[in-house]
């Protein structure tokens, strides 16, 4: 078992002819991803590395190819217009790699895809990955294994470095979200987590959030309501300097507000196991967890 | 991007928001000069008022009154080129370089109006409240029920009626409502349109004939969407960012220069954030937040360490790298190679994780430079907090 | 039984203090309907008729007095975002009288009434009446006649001529909506015809068209999978000439579409008895459902 | 209300779409110096194009190709106060008052775009064809699948995905793709800003260098929305409008003429449709759609009897109202009285029905005029018919 993606998924790629889209194709491919279309306007009709068809719109490759997920890898200016023409297209997830889209263009595609019924994850995230049996996204597969722990996470390396705990605890993973570091994104921590609770394969969850926002505040609240699963979590950024963006367009401490001090005490006093350190995530999990 | 008072004052004008006359200056001629202008034009008194980015200026001196030109020049005089001290600045202040002197306005009532994203909800809120001039922070804290909002949903923005609820609920009636609500309006399209992430006029001034005046405004542009707006780019003041982080954004490099020893160089921001609280668990101070990105090429890696490197107080260097799609064994070739471009005599703990590390941690040890070599990053930051001379601040 | 209105429905009335508002809202009370609260930017604390309490916002009338339903007299250039204000204060059912509301307003206005679950019925109608209960509109109440036959009607005298009939035929009403005469509405025949399949009292349906639109072909496609209930239909405008604007903003034959012998055609072959001339409703009604 | 094609092409230019330069011209001698222009800057030849509002322009020799300023000036002497007829227009035809001097293009592919109003799904649709100059309801009859369409949803409008995925189904690509994807964003933009009910490109010409122009052009404006436009209300040519059509709007009475001989007065737009229905029924003509409206006051009776009895075949009236907030006492006597100021030398057959009919129809039988009272519609029309001699149209 898993979340959003599994060996059944049907992937899709816009932007699949741009660098990132060709490199990172491959990469999903090889990990054993079945990528059934490629969009790009213009190159409707060609094969992408001699056996993926290209499509110039989303719908028409949803139409030839069944595909139900999209991996979108177009550029900041378009990639708002790209999430939603999936959206429109019916996929019934999107995944946003792309860094440093406007605030104001996901506030519209966040509502788009809403009204659509499409879920989005990200942008400016790493995507998602069920070890063994699907990558959608640009996070090294290797360090993954099929396991028991779910993953959800802001980052991007620092989610590598969880999961790479995780795998070499011996727990692996059941499935790694990374949700994005932006203001706005479509799918958040206490998303996932409902979606974990759902899933018979995951016993514990890993959440990584970061200063900035409230989202982390929502999953403690949501956590608190009698979570069935153990929840292990890591807050990055206690040292952040308030006012100031560390990185990532959303982590930032503004008025006062989206600390870390707060997400931690509202994480321990929902009973999330809450480490102090990014390298504690993997021993705790197996101390909750048991070997 | 943070714009100042008269660049904000004239994006609200060419929206249609009525603002007072007013005129930026540089020195304390030009500030005379423009003063004699209002006045002449009928103005009882005129603001003198520190262009600088940080809030709080009234509180910092930073705005004063004059009642004659004579008077504006001399209150010019005294600001341009002073450090101000405001409670948003740190204890050396910042510089004024522009003041903008403004005729004084007829102050009936002050109202704070300002555009803003929520975040929890996903879209721009308007945030208005009946207690204006002061800050918004401090009245949210002492009495969260004077914060008035109305969402701007998406793909409907801000509709008039609540706009005009907003006004109603501020107190007002009649003309003042209307005007009121019509300048939320504008300045919500002026949100969307310069794709702003703040846009704040406080106070909000209604004045004794019940017109509606900004009398006080500030715009945040999206960083991310500026490509769009070459008009808004070109308004940066570049004397108001932090030198180091302008030149690690020319790199791609992402920067954030903190007071601690401990120089730090990540490939992501998450990471960067995590490893600087490992520094400061293992009883050290981050000197600086860097991510280095995904490439870690030896152009970046030599970026990163001339820029870290001109942290005054930085007595020890951890490079931490998660190797995902990048190699652990071409970024210790990068960090080498980059070391012989730039010179960093303070200790370098290295930790490498993910691929090929075992073989990058080789490369390192067999190299001629000394690299302290850590396998977690737990390690790695109790090394480097002893090679930086233990937790002394 | 009825729909849309009863006598629990609590009435608020958005531009009470204007002189069409006014004058309809006095009718309204007169035939016994429960208006509960008037709604005038500038004029909350005032009361109406010394006794209908005004408000400056809707929330604040719905807050204070749990009306349902807003009926509305704001001129045009406001009436979209009267109705909207309507549907964000969380009522249940507006009813826009209005002529004259720029089309493109009410594309917006129907997108957000759905989106917020808010039935709108018009604009450029005359309301709802559910004779004996509860009148919301500038119908004349007394031609009115609790029974047995739901009225929908896109015109105003036209559909008192029918209801006239059905009085003088002894059959009465359960309920009538004026659904509107412009192009753009909020709620349609086949809306309506599939509330009065659900209400028990309803016997029989009389449908009034017009010209223009597709409104009635939509309907005669919903009758004719199986409906349960007797349908009788006019529609008006045989003999109007194609291209021209017969009054009201929708009755128009456009490119060809939407005459009234393709409506009728489309009807009777959907199985509703059709008549050639409104003078002949109340018979037909009164020959399909007995005395 | 309709806009002249270069009007529309005006509005078009400055939302950014190309058109070909052209001027508009009253006079030959304008059509030529209009033309030498053109010719001037480099158009191998020109355009004359007679500017009215019917269709089919075209077919019925409204529009000419000139090689010279000549040829031009000629070309527009013949047009201009001609009657044009085209499939559109009655026999008759309509007088030519202005003619379109347009440089030629260079056309290598013609498609069809328009922005209108989906009324079945509420809300405005770009219609797309790759079968442009043509009739657009033409095409739409012989072969449906031609016609492709994309929906602007409320909240959101036209996305550029819709745009391009619209180029793309019309079988363009590269650069011609983007750019009639970008002319179909602007015309929705246009059609929306404008409060247009159709905004149409026919033929969006694609040029042999994968250019796109708009060759042809046409809008029409919600008159509802006319309120917030004036700078388009300005542009309505009266000459185009039915006289008596107009002169009934300016008293706040919807009258269209028809060819009958029974004029009629109804109050409400759906009754008086029924009332010539039931004429027709009758074995009648209806003389013209008269809606007089809820009040029903002397003077709107006395206006719409003066408008009606202009219909040249007029030979009886039939006056339907049915009485709901307006009480057919006061309608009996507001007809009687306005019927003082106009002379109305029909026979006039009157039903009221409603509030007071009784009381209406004795009013009118005991009045000096001499009336045909009817209780019943259908008795009404069979009376009126009678009345204007039988069913002889």
């Amino acid at each position: 078992m898993s979340i959003f993606v599994d060996s059944d998924s049907r992937i899709l790629v816009q932007g699949i002819t741009g660098s990132e889209g060709t490199f990172h194709t491959q990469q999903c491919r090889e990990y054993g991803t079945n990528v059934v279309a490629g969009v790009t306007p213009g190159k409707g009709g060609m094969l992408f590395d001699d056996e993926v068809p290209i499509f110039n719109t989303v719908r028409e490759a949803v139409a030839e190819t069944n595909a139900d997920v999209s991996l979108i890898f177009v550029p900041p200016p378009f990639a708002a217009d790209a999430v939603m023409e999936a959206a429109d297209a019916g996929v019934r997830l999107a995944i946003c790699i792309t860094e440093g889209v406007p605030t104001l263009d996901m506030v519209d595609v966040v509502g788009y895809c809403k009204a659509r019924g499409t879920r989005l994850i990200g942008p400016n995230c790493p995507g998602v990955i069920t070890p063994g049996q699907c990558k959608v996204g640009i996070m090294p597969g290797f360090v993954h294994q099929e396991g028991r722990v779910g993953v959800i996470s802001r980052s991007g390396t620092l989610t590598y470095e969880a999961v790479d705990q995780l795998t070499r605890a011996g727990l692996g993973q059941t499935t790694c979200i990374g949700i994005g570091g932006d203001p706005v994104i479509g799918t958040t921590h206490k998303d996932c987590l409902e979606r974990f609770a759902e899933d018979e394969k995951t016993e514990a969850v890993v959440m990584i959030g970061e200063i900035g926002g409230s989202g982390e505040e929502e999953a403690a609240a949501y956590i608190a309501e009698d979570y069935p699963l153990p929840v292990i979590a890591f807050i990055a950024g206690q040292t952040a300097p308030p006012g100031t963006r560390m990185g990532h367009a959303g982590a930032i401490i503004a008025g006062g507000k989206g600390t870390a001090a707060e997400k931690m005490k509202a994480l321990r006093d929902a009973g999330a196991h809450v480490v102090g350190s990014p390298s504690e995530i993997g021993a705790k999990a197996l101390e909750v967890l048991g070997a | 991007m943070k714009l100042h008072e008269y660049q904000s004052k004239a994006l609200l004008r060419e929206c249609g928001v009525v603002v007072p006359d007013g005129h930026v200056a540089s020195t304390a001629d030009e500030a005379r000069a423009c003063a004699a202008k209002l006045f002449d034009a009928g103005s009882a008194r005129v603001a003198v008022k520190a262009q600088v980015h940080a809030g709080g200026r009234g509180k910092g001196g930073g705005i004063k009154l004059a009642a004659s030109a004579e008077e504006a020049g001399e209150l010019a005089a005294a600001m341009l080129g002073s450090q101000l001290v405001t409670p948003q600045t740190g204890p050396d202040g910042v510089a004024v370089n522009k003041v903008y002197i403004e005729a004084g306005a007829d102050i009936a009532n002050e109202l704070y109006v300002a555009l803003t994203l929520d975040r929890g909800r996903g879209c721009p809120a308007v945030i208005a409240s009946a207690e204006g001039g002061m800050d918004i922070e401090e009245v949210a804290a002492r009495n969260p029920d004077a914060i008035l909002r109305e969402h701007c949903e998406p793909g409907w923005g801000l509709r008039p009626f609540q706009a005009t609820r907003l006004a109603y609920r501020l107190g007002l009636s009649g003309k003042a409502a209307r005007g009121a609500a019509a300048t939320m309006m504008k300045l919500a399209k002026a949100y969307g349109d310069l794709d702003a992430s703040l846009a704040e006029i406080n106070p909000l001034v209604i004045t004794g004939d019940d017109g509606v005046i900004a009398l006080d405004a500030k715009f945040d542009i999206d960083d991310n969407a500026l490509y769009r707006h070459p008009e808004l780019a070109a308004l940066r003041d570049s004397s108001e960012e932090e030198p180091l982080e302008m030149e690690a954004a020319t790199h791609s490099l992402s920067y954030v220069a903190l007071d601690g020893t401990v120089g730090c160089m990540v490939n992501g921001a998450g990471l960067a954030m995590g490893t600087m609280d490992e520094i400061s668990n293992a009883g050290g101070f981050p000197a600086n937040f860097l991510d280095v990105g995904g490439g870690a090429s030896v152009e970046r890696v030599a970026n990163a360490f001339r820029i870290l490197m001109k942290g005054e107080r930085v007595s020890a260097v951890l490079i931490n790298i998660f190797g995902g799609i990048v190699r652990c064994d071409r970024v210790a070739n990068g960090v080498i190679e980059a070391l012989k471009t730039v010179a960093v005599d303070v200790p370098i703990v290295v930790r490498l994780q993910g691929t090929n590390a075992k073989e990058g941690r080789e490369i390192l040890r067999e190299s001629d430079r000394e690299f302290i070599v850590a396998e977690t990053l737990h390690e790695a930051a109790e090394k480097a907090v002893a090679a930086a001379g233990g937790g002394t601040a």
